[in-house]
């Protein structure tokens, strides 16, 4: 069984312009040991899917299921939600300058962490532990800098902070939310370094968030994209980089400018997501999508199989062949060209 | 001029797509005061409170009480005010005046001291804090001593002592509601000019040549219309309030206008109002119900103008 | 730090200065004439000009004001004009009355202040909250003269017709030391008696003021991402609000705090007026009513050394407070 | 909405009222409530007559040294008319005390130390003022001041309002509560105490003493601290019914022709002091008559000269020269040596001591009051230690180191807050007719509040026993009388008659004020009782038509100008034709 | 008429960020040191390095919005050094910038009529019906519906706003245009429309950019030439082609190195060098070459000459500058050296510009 089993979460949020429908009915697995990336454009509904398992949208109305280690985190009270969280389940944000609490010692914060969950362990062995994690993760001189204040460090070493601090207590599960996004190129290679040497060295699995294909390329070992609450297509990374299928992830992938060669335009994604509280009818990519067709704007595609892989699934209509999808495309081309 | 590969209907699709209409700033504001129950309430109430000192002339015409006369039958025997009764709706005070048509007289005061002293007080106010936080360097330090000068020295006890000094009259009283007040109003200005200055759009209009004057007042003033006018609608209050308070310490204006404070200051006199309640009832709570609307306006203003207390609690 | 808090005392002493100057030019430059005040009803011109130049009335004004700070910077403010007691005796006795209402109701403000607009902000939209809002708002809305005058009318007349005289309308009486030539009411309890309801009408209106100010700090701080981190952390919520969101919510209010004391010394005015105590608020009105300028002076003087000695402390404490701070 | 039209007042009918053409600046002290209160119903009646009103508020400092004192400010009309008040100098024979510098167009101008505020000045009036004054045997005065009082209101040189009664509440605790009306308070040298801690009394008030020094005090509160530490030759007696009636104190007592104490032509009054009398110096030392002579002479320094000196600065032969002289002397900056060597080397030829315990007081003319006069006046007739020169007169270093040869002693004043009074050992009961040393301690707290005070007493705690210098609020005394209280008193006090100046020499209107028609018919537009209603009630008010109140010898009722708004109408018209 | 369009010799930023100790000196924060720079006509230079390394800085002192304390600059054949803020005036038409923020960049209170015919009202050209038309003219060329000139800023998406943001940008047809990092804020799919646009508008009239983005894939998509800039020197300069397959400077081979890939084989395959530490504060810059504490081929002397911009000369390399005492060779594997030196461990000094109390 796999560690998390999220199935058909749904979370909306009511505001004054409406119901926010963050999150329709994604459902997704990770395995022990393994990297599940979601990926997707801003206010895709990545954060809020993830922050939903660990209880964090306060307000949100939440449905669905996410089992972990045999808890419903969904149902769970907030007393065995938290001694999961933190615990068995590490999260790192997007953030880093903003994520550690300013007025206290990065090393009180770890030791806050540990401290939580582990009632036997005395202070000095605490704090021990938290110079010996923030050693892992290339913190030099951890043991004078365990007294410093989050200001005193770097957007880097701060993430590796917060990475020190999830990993604290060995946890099963680390989720990271955007963790690089924030951070300079050669930063984020460091990071992401350390994330995949902790994933080596304890055997976490991983659910890294990210808009980065290239991140994703780099780390992930399944990956799941995400559109408008939706996840449209999920694939082991290399099949999906290899052949997308659904023609949001086509999109994406196309419009990145390491994929045209210099001095060709590059082939972006028309239009922009649409607004999560008047969602088009039908499949939600359909305004956007260069195949479109009559379908496609009265029913609404389930993520399925596409018949190439059991393990690549895709909320499209469209049969895989190019051949097919380049004539729609045409036609649909021709079409607007008309209008 | 045509060689883009972006059709203009693709831009179009966005608002049109998720059917949200186009509004401006100040369309959403008033789109979101409207729903605002309480805050349309009040402002219903408050606009009463300005017609009637608008046409409290008139208003006292109608209910036939002069905020001055001294009705011979207003007071008792014993020279005590006489209370709410057919004659006087509302009572009567010390010298037998109608306590009604003194509040509704009161209320010209009242308002045009609040309204006057808030207004000079924000442009003077916006001005300086305009200058302060844009041009910076010596500008700023010598508008930054001055406010620390003004918010050093005690409210009520200065103020109590200018006017005690340069008379009671309506300029000074305005005047010195208004030294008093712009030293806030210049120092949030300041503070928003201190960020927006560092916005790109100001870079943007300086990269286009834009004079200094210009980047102040066309750039950087619309920006500040929400702190001004949440400003504004607190501080409005806030100098009703301290009108009154130098009313009741003896220092409203000069006799007989009539003024909610300096009502309240004769009802106090010789404990007047343990034996007439109403002396001191009514004018107080028209004191309170001004200060209240206005802050409650006030509030919604604010949360129509700059929802993030309201987004903060949804997350 | 050294240099910041040099710079900073340095700034302070010309607020200081610039403070003096300003009341000296508003005040001694103002069309009064104090000798022929002083004179009564006897004055001649000779006993005007006489009372003139024994205050040094007749010196010119930059002479006045050194000597006015000449003699401030050795502890001496001056004399009153009517009973020549020194400013500094006057303002000794005063004081203690003024703290007294100050503190007591800055105490009760801060706890019924800052307990509800925690309770406010941590159950949004609920009941509680929006009681909590509403009564913050109206006494909020609620100028002292007006509770002042509620609280003597019920409290004060009402029971004590009622033959429960359990609040006095006015006067003070000392807790500490020897019970004053005066008034034999004294000690903890008398003290607490008489100054109940100028706490309470003081504390409550600046008690909504804090609520809604905490209120929405603490909003502000609940929604930053590191309280999402402590909760990520899975410890108890209780922890969450008291260890992460309460140390950074507070920082703001304790500053407010820190300068609102400080001008409360002047701004008990009208609730010493209103219960007649025997402050520096009543002591400066009747001052003001009688142009005893040394005494008007002594006290604004005094109040703005407050203020900025507060401003001072509250840097400094919000230094200490928020590590990010940095004081050069 | 005009006033006229609203106005239906019992004055008479206001249907006919046409406009005067006269506009009138009326002073009052904004800082008052009363007197805001009277500026206000005076407005109205006098706009219901006709008249335009404009106010001119001033501050309680300003009003009298700007406006009224001064010669300028009267004589260009900045103001028409003025609240003031009046409170006699002395009781009993005291019709002088309102006459001489009120009325008086010889010597009572505001700049000569009087208050004829309104630059009255009648012939007719000024001989009657005369003649009394110079009248040897009392009933002869009498008579005088009774057509003094005729003639100055048939002149309308003021508009009189009422005689106020005093009001006085103690505790239930206090016996012999005995009202003096030169102290408007009850006597605290005379009551007794029961209950608990019944060897203090407790004093409450809400001001302090006008000085700690009997040369230059004034004013009843500063006379109430005196009492207990300063004795005069002559003082009102608690005796109920003898308040106003001067009694002999420090001297052994009243002279009269009859005894000698008076001469012949009523020119020199002798005086003999009470032996044994001491000051609690140490070592303790006789009150002498040189004592005496010294009072006198203080009274007239130039730092802080007695505010009363007009009521006898002519009478006391040599006083004004010796004033002069002392001020000359005393230097451009008087120091306390300078102001020693000024009183030393200087000697009034009006106040001598023949020998330690004679007094004898020259008058340049015969005053058959002079006796109540010294009553009313320490000045004059409070000795004062040597060791006063060591000090400025009326000076808080003065007020710090005070000397008694009364019952009490200071223990401790810090001004405007607290008095605290001891027992003086050297005082002896037997040698002081007048005054009681019934406690150990009274203390008076001098930063109360008018209504809690009166709570405090109502409610009979055990440290409140008496009014220090305040009253019963003016509210409370319609329930305070109807449920009879026992604690309450109201006495005819004289003490401060409101009355309404007119300003004879104001050049506004044509210099109209200068008529007497004028001010005849603006006396008729004045409501009395509306007047009585704003000043406290007519429990405390009894209506006053003339000049002299009932308590005050030769006093008759008449009243020339009764309330018509619609005769002073035409009457102002007429007048002003 | 030269080719070169904008050139820069020398130029140096440095801004005041406080005072140290009682009586010390101001503390100097050089924010662009010593950097020279061509930019030619109708090309695209692009300019890349790590946040705060100085890029905005140095945009903003080659448009002289800011005065720079030494160097020179000369633009289209004028010296325009010392060119004062009026004289700027009219030559403010021909150099532009685009902003990163869409959201900052905007005026949020202004209609976008109004902000794109700001420049047309700054210059005073045109009545009000002419700018109308040249608005509507200008939201047409970059995407935009005419129609919507009338609406704020906040009722367009963000890669809307960045059209409009270059709409405003090519209202005075300015000869070059600063694109300060204009994409980064963008999601992919807008972000390539954005580019599209941008490339298209500089074929149709020639415009001259200087492109910042600190997204290697970016900059080399868009970029004739790449000058890559560390910690306030320009360290390497040239041509796009060469910067990407043969570039001699150790950072930019660490840089290109650190750049995920969208390409899951490549990144497997791909050797990583991950570069210790972070950029160090620019207020106390390593001595010698300021790469050296991070640098895998450091040797002694890196700790104390500051290295000059060299030519390269050899086969493909074209007008290509490098500054570095020890360049790499085309094919030299960067992640074959250790470093020679141990300097002490770079740690952040996180640049406070003051503290935040008091007025
Ligand atoms: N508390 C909330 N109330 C209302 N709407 C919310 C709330 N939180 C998130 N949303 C909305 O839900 C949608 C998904 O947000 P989410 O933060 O999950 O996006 P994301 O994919 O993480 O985007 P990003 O890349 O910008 O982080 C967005 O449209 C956002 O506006
Ligand atoms: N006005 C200023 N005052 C002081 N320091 C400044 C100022 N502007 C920039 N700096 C500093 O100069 C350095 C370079 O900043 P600059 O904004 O040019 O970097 P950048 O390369 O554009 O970074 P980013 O990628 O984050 O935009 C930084 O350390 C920055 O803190
Ligand atoms: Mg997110
Ligand atoms: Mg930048």
């Amino acid at each position: 069984m796999a560690l998390l089993e999220v199935k058909d979460l749904h979370v909306s949020f009511n505001t004054d312009d409406g119901v926010v429908r963050a999150v329709r009915g994604i459902s997704f697995e990770v395995e022990r040991g393994k990297t599940l990336g979601i990926v997707g454009e801003s206010g895709s509904g990545k954060s809020v899917s993830t922050q939903t398992l660990a209880g964090l949208t306060r307000g949100a109305t939440v449905s669905g299921s996410a089992i972990f280690d045999g808890v419903d985190l969904i149902t769970a009270t907030p007393s065995q939600r938290r001694a999961v969280l933190g615990n068995k389940i590490g999260m790192i944000f997007q953030d880093p300058l903003t994520s550690l609490h300013p007025s206290y010692r990065v090393g009180w914060q770890i030791i806050e962490m540990i401290r939580g969950h582990d009632t036997k362990i005395t202070k000095k062995q605490a704090r021990q532990r938290a110079i010996d994690l923030l050693g892992m993760v290339g913190i030099p001189f951890p043991s004078q800098r365990v007294d410093d204040f989050p200001h005193q460090f770097s957007g880097g070493m701060r993430q590796r902070v917060m990475i020190a601090m999830a990993m604290a207590l060995d946890p099963a599960l680390l989720i990271a939310d955007e963790p690089t996004t924030a951070l300079d190129v050669t930063v984020q290679a460091q990071v992401l370094e350390l994330m995949r040497k902790v994933q080596d060295e304890f055997g976490t699995a991983i659910i890294l968030i990210t808009h980065d294909l290239g991140v994703i390329a780099d780390v992930a070992d399944e990956v799941a994209v995400m559109y408008a609450g939706t996840i449209v297509e999920r694939a082991q990374r290399n099949e999906l980089f290899a052949a997308p299928h659904h023609p949001y992830t086509e999109g994406l992938l196309d419009s990145m400018p390491s994929r045209v060669k210099r001095g060709e335009p590059l082939r972006p994604v028309k239009g922009v997501p649409p607004s999560l509280i008047n969602l088009p009818p039908g499949c939600v990519f359909q305004p956007r999508c260069p195949y479109a067709f009559d379908r496609c704007d009265k029913e609404v595609p389930l993520l399925g199989p596409v018949s190439r892989s059991e393990l690549h699934l895709s909320a499209c209509f469209l049969a895989p062949s190019t051949e097919e999808r380049e004539a729609l495309r045409q036609r649909r081309l021709g079409a607007e060209a008309a209008r | 001029m045509s060689a883009s590969t972006a059709p203009p209907e693709e831009a179009v699709q966005l608002k049109a797509s998720t059917g949200v209409v186009a509004r401006g700033p100040w369309q959403l504001a008033w789109r979101r005061l409207r729903k605002d129950k309480v805050a349309l309430i009040s402002g219903a109430i408050l606009l009463l409170i300005i017609l009637v000192a608008i046409f409290a002339p008139l208003l006292n015409d109608m209910i036939g009480q002069s905020p001055n006369f001294q009705d011979p039958n207003g007071t008792d025997a014993n020279g005590l005010p006489i209370g709410p009764s057919g004659a006087h709706w509302f009572g009567t005070d010390a010298l037998g005046r109608d306590v009604l048509g003194r509040m509704i007289s009161g209320s010209q005061v009242s308002l045009g001291i609040g309204l006057l002293s808030t207004a000079l007080a924000v442009v003077i106010g916006v001005v300086l804090g305009l200058l302060a936080g844009y041009l910076g360097g010596i500008v700023d330090t010598v508008i930054a001593r001055i406010l620390d000068v003004v918010l050093a020295m005690p409210f009520v006890l200065t103020a109590v002592a200018l006017v005690a000094i340069f008379g009671q009259s309506l300029t000074i009283i305005v005047l010195v509601l208004a030294f008093f007040s712009w030293a806030t109003m210049a120092r949030i200005i300041r503070g928003q000019v201190l960020s927006l200055r560092e916005r790109e759009f100001v870079e943007a209009a300086r990269s286009l040549g834009a004079s200094t004057y210009r980047i102040m007042f066309v750039e950087l003033l619309p920006n500040l219309v929400m702190p001004i006018l949440i400003y504004f609608s607190l501080l409005v209050p806030v100098n009703i309030v301290s009108e009154a308070t130098l009313a009741y310490l003896g220092l409203g204006l000069p006799v007989p206008a009539a003024d909610w404070g300096g009502m309240i200051s004769d009802a106090s006199d010789q404990g007047l109002f343990y034996q007439a309640w109403w002396t001191a009832f009514f004018p107080g709570a028209i004191l309170v119900l001004t200060t209240l609307v206005f802050n409650l306006l006030g509030d919604g203003i604010r949360d129509a103008l700059d929802p993030r207390i309201e987004r903060l609690l949804q997350k | 730090m050294i240099r910041y808090i040099f710079v900073r005392a340095l700034t302070g002493i010309l607020v200081l200065f610039l403070v003096t100057v300003t009341t000296f030019l508003l005040f001694f430059a103002a069309p009064t004439d104090v000798g022929r005040t002083m004179a009564g009803k006897m004055a001649t011109p000779d006993m005007i000009a006489l009372i003139n130049h024994r205050l040094g009335l007749d010196k010119p004004l930059w002479y006045q004001y050194g000597h006015f700070i000449w003699r401030a910077l050795h502890g001496d403010l001056g004399y009153d004009y009517y009973h020549g007691q020194s400013v500094v005796s006057i303002i000794k006795a005063d004081a203690p009355v003024s703290f007294s209402i100050a503190i007591g109701a800055a105490i009760i403000w801060l706890i019924l202040g800052v307990g509800s607009g925690i309770i406010s902000a941590i159950r949004p939209r609920t009941i509680t909250d929006r009681v909590l809002n509403v009564m913050a708002l109206v006494f909020y809305s609620m100028p002292s003269l007006v509770l002042g005058s509620l609280f003597l009318y019920f409290l004060y007349y009402k029971l004590t017709v009622a033959h429960h005289p359990w609040f006095p309308a006015a006067g003070y009486a000392p807790w500490l030391g020897a019970p004053g030539p005066t008034s034999s009411d004294h000690g903890l309890f008398q003290w607490g008696r008489h100054l109940f309801l100028p706490w309470m009408t003081l504390a409550l209106i600046t008690a909504a003021a804090y609520t809604r100010f905490t209120r929405g700090s603490m909003l502000e701080v609940l929604s930053e991402d590191y309280i999402r981190t402590a909760r990520a952390k899975g410890i108890p919520e209780r922890r969450v609000i008291t260890r992460h969101a309460l140390r950074s919510a507070l920082t703001p209010v304790v500053t407010q705090f820190g300068i609102d004391l400080a001008t409360l010394a002047g701004g008990t005015i009208v609730t010493e007026k209103i219960y007649g105590m025997p402050g520096l608020g009543n002591e400066s009105v009747n001052a003001i009513n009688n142009q005893d300028l040394p005494v008007i002076v002594g006290i604004l003087v005094l109040v703005s050394v407050f203020v900025v000695v507060a401003n001072f402390l509250v840097d400094l404490l919000y230094a200490v407070l928020d590590p990010r701070v940095r004081l050069y | 909405i005009t006033l006229t039209a609203c106005g239906s007042s019992s004055g008479g009918s206001t249907a006919n009222i046409k406009s005067t053409g006269l506009t009138v600046t009326i002073l009052y002290r904004n800082k008052s409530v009363g007197s805001t209160k009277a500026f206000q119903v005076i407005q109205q009646e006098l706009t219901n007559a006709g008249v335009t009103v404009k106010g001119l508020p001033a501050s309680n400092a300003d009003f009298y040294t700007k406006y009224l004192q001064s010669k300028t400010a009267a004589k260009a009309g900045q103001f028409d008319l003025a609240i003031a008040g009046w409170g006699p100098d002395w009781y009993g024979d005291g019709a002088a005390s309102f006459f001489l510098p009120l009325f008086s167009g010889e010597q009572s101008f505001p700049w000569n130390g009087g208050s004829n505020f309104g630059l009255y000045n009648s012939a007719t009036t000024n001989q009657l003022i005369k003649d009394a004054a110079a009248a040897t045997d009392p009933a002869t005065a009498q008579a005088d001041w009774a057509k003094a009082d005729r003639q100055v209101m048939q002149d309308a040189a003021i508009y009189p309002i009422t005689d106020p009664q005093t009001a006085n509440y103690h505790s239930k605790n206090l016996g012999n509560a005995i009202a003096i009306p030169s102290l408007q308070q009850i006597d605290p040298l005379n009551v007794t105490k029961t209950g608990a801690d019944a060897s203090t009394l407790h004093m409450l008030g809400v001001g302090d003493v006008d000085y700690m020094d009997p040369s230059v005090t004034y004013y009843s509160t500063g006379y109430e601290a005196m009492r207990f530490y300063s004795r005069q030759l002559f003082t009102y007696p608690a005796i109920q019914g003898q308040t106003t009636k001067a009694a002999a104190d420090l001297a052994t007592e009243i002279p009269t022709q009859a005894n000698g104490g008076i001469s012949a032509d009523g020119k020199t009054i002798t005086i003999h002091l009470r032996p044994g009398v001491m000051w609690n110096t140490s070592p303790a030392r006789a009150v002498t008559a040189q004592d005496v002579v010294l009072g006198v002479k203080r009274s007239c320094n130039p730092v802080q000269p007695f505010t009363g000196q007009s009521d006898f600065s002519g009478l006391i032969e040599g006083y004004s020269a010796f004033c002069a002289k002392f001020a000359t002397d005393a230097g451009k900056t008087p120091t306390v040596a300078s102001l020693k060597t000024a009183i030393n080397n200087n000697e009034l030829s009006g106040v001598t001591a023949p020998n330690a315990t004679t007094v004898v007081y020259h008058l340049t003319q015969p005053a058959s009051y002079f006796v109540s006069m010294l009553a009313g006046l320490s000045a004059i007739s409070a000795p004062v230690p040597v060791e006063y020169l060591n000090y400025l007169p009326g000076g808080n270093d003065l007020a710090q180191h005070t000397i008694s040869d009364g019952p009490y002693a200071i223990q401790s004043y810090v001004p405007t807050k607290s008095i605290v009074f001891v027992p003086n050992p050297l005082w002896k009961q037997a040698d002081d007719p007048i005054r009681k040393q019934n406690f150990t301690k009274v203390i008076v707290d001098e930063s109360g509040d008018q209504a809690a005070i009166q709570q405090q007493l109502q409610t009979g705690s055990s440290n409140a026993d008496m009014e220090w210098d305040t009253f019963p609020p003016a509210t409370t005394i319609p329930s305070l009388k109807a449920s009879n209280d026992p604690n309450l008193i109201i006495t005819p006090s004289s003490s401060n008659n409101p009355y309404v100046v007119f300003n004879t020499a104001s050049p506004n209107n044509g210099g109209a004020m200068a008529k007497a028609a004028v001010r005849q018919a603006l006396s008729e537009a004045l409501s009395r009782d509306a007047l009585i209603k704003v000043l406290g009630g007519p429990e405390l008010n009894i209506p006053l038509s003339h000049i002299l109140p009932a308590e005050i010898l030769g006093s008759q009722q008449f009243d020339l100008w009764a309330y018509n708004v619609g005769k002073a109408n035409s009457d102002l018209i007429a007048a002003l034709k | 008429m030269s080719d070169v369009l904008l050139s820069a010799t020398g130029v140096t930023k440095r801004f005041t960020v406080g005072s140290r100790g009682l009586l010390g000196g101001k503390v100097k924060l050089t924010a662009v040191d010593d950097v020279s720079l061509e930019i030619r006509r109708g090309e695209t230079l692009g300019l890349v390095g790590e946040s705060g390394c100085g890029k905005s800085s140095l945009a903003r002192c080659l448009t002289k919005l800011y005065d720079i304390d030494s160097g020179s600059l000369t633009f289209d054949g004028r010296d325009i050094t010392k060119t004062s803020r009026k004289d700027m005036q009219p030559l403010r038409r021909e150099m532009q910038m685009i902003f990163q923020d869409p959201y900052g960049s905007l005026n949020p209170k202004r209609r976008v009529g109004s902000i794109i015919g700001d420049a047309l009202a700054i210059h005073k050209m045109g009545d009000g019906p002419a700018r109308k038309a040249k608005v509507q003219e200008l939201m047409e060329v970059v995407g935009l519906n005419p129609e919507h000139f009338n609406r704020y800023p906040a009722d367009f998406s963000g890669g809307q706003r960045q059209r409009i943001g270059i709409a405003r940008a090519l209202a005075l047809k300015p000869k070059l245009i600063v694109c300060d990092e204009p994409v980064s804020a963008l999601d992919v799919s807008i972000q390539a429309q954005v580019i599209n646009l941008l490339q298209d508008l500089q074929k149709e009239f020639g415009l001259t950019y200087l492109f910042i983005s600190h997204d290697l894939s970016v900059v080399q998509h868009i970029s004739d030439r790449i000058a890559v800039m560390y910690l306030g020197r320009v360290i390497e300069t040239g041509p796009s082609e060469t910067i990407f397959s043969a570039s001699a400077h150790p950072y930019t081979r660490a840089l290109l190195s650190a750049k995920p890939a969208a390409d899951p084989t490549a990144a497997d395959r791909r050797e990583r060098i991950v570069l210790a530490g972070d950029l160090p504060s620019p207020i106390a810059p390593p001595s010698g070459c300021r790469f050296h504490p991070r640098c895998p081929k450091a040797e002694m002397d890196c700790t104390t000459i500051v290295p000059t911009s060299d030519l390269l000369s050899g086969e493909g390399y074209e007008r290509h500058f490098v500054d570095c005492l020890h360049p790499l060779r085309k094919d030299d594997e960067l992640a074959s050296f250790t470093p020679q030196i141990k300097d002490s461990i770079v740690t952040a000094d996180v640049v406070s510009t003051g503290s935040e109390v008091g007025l």
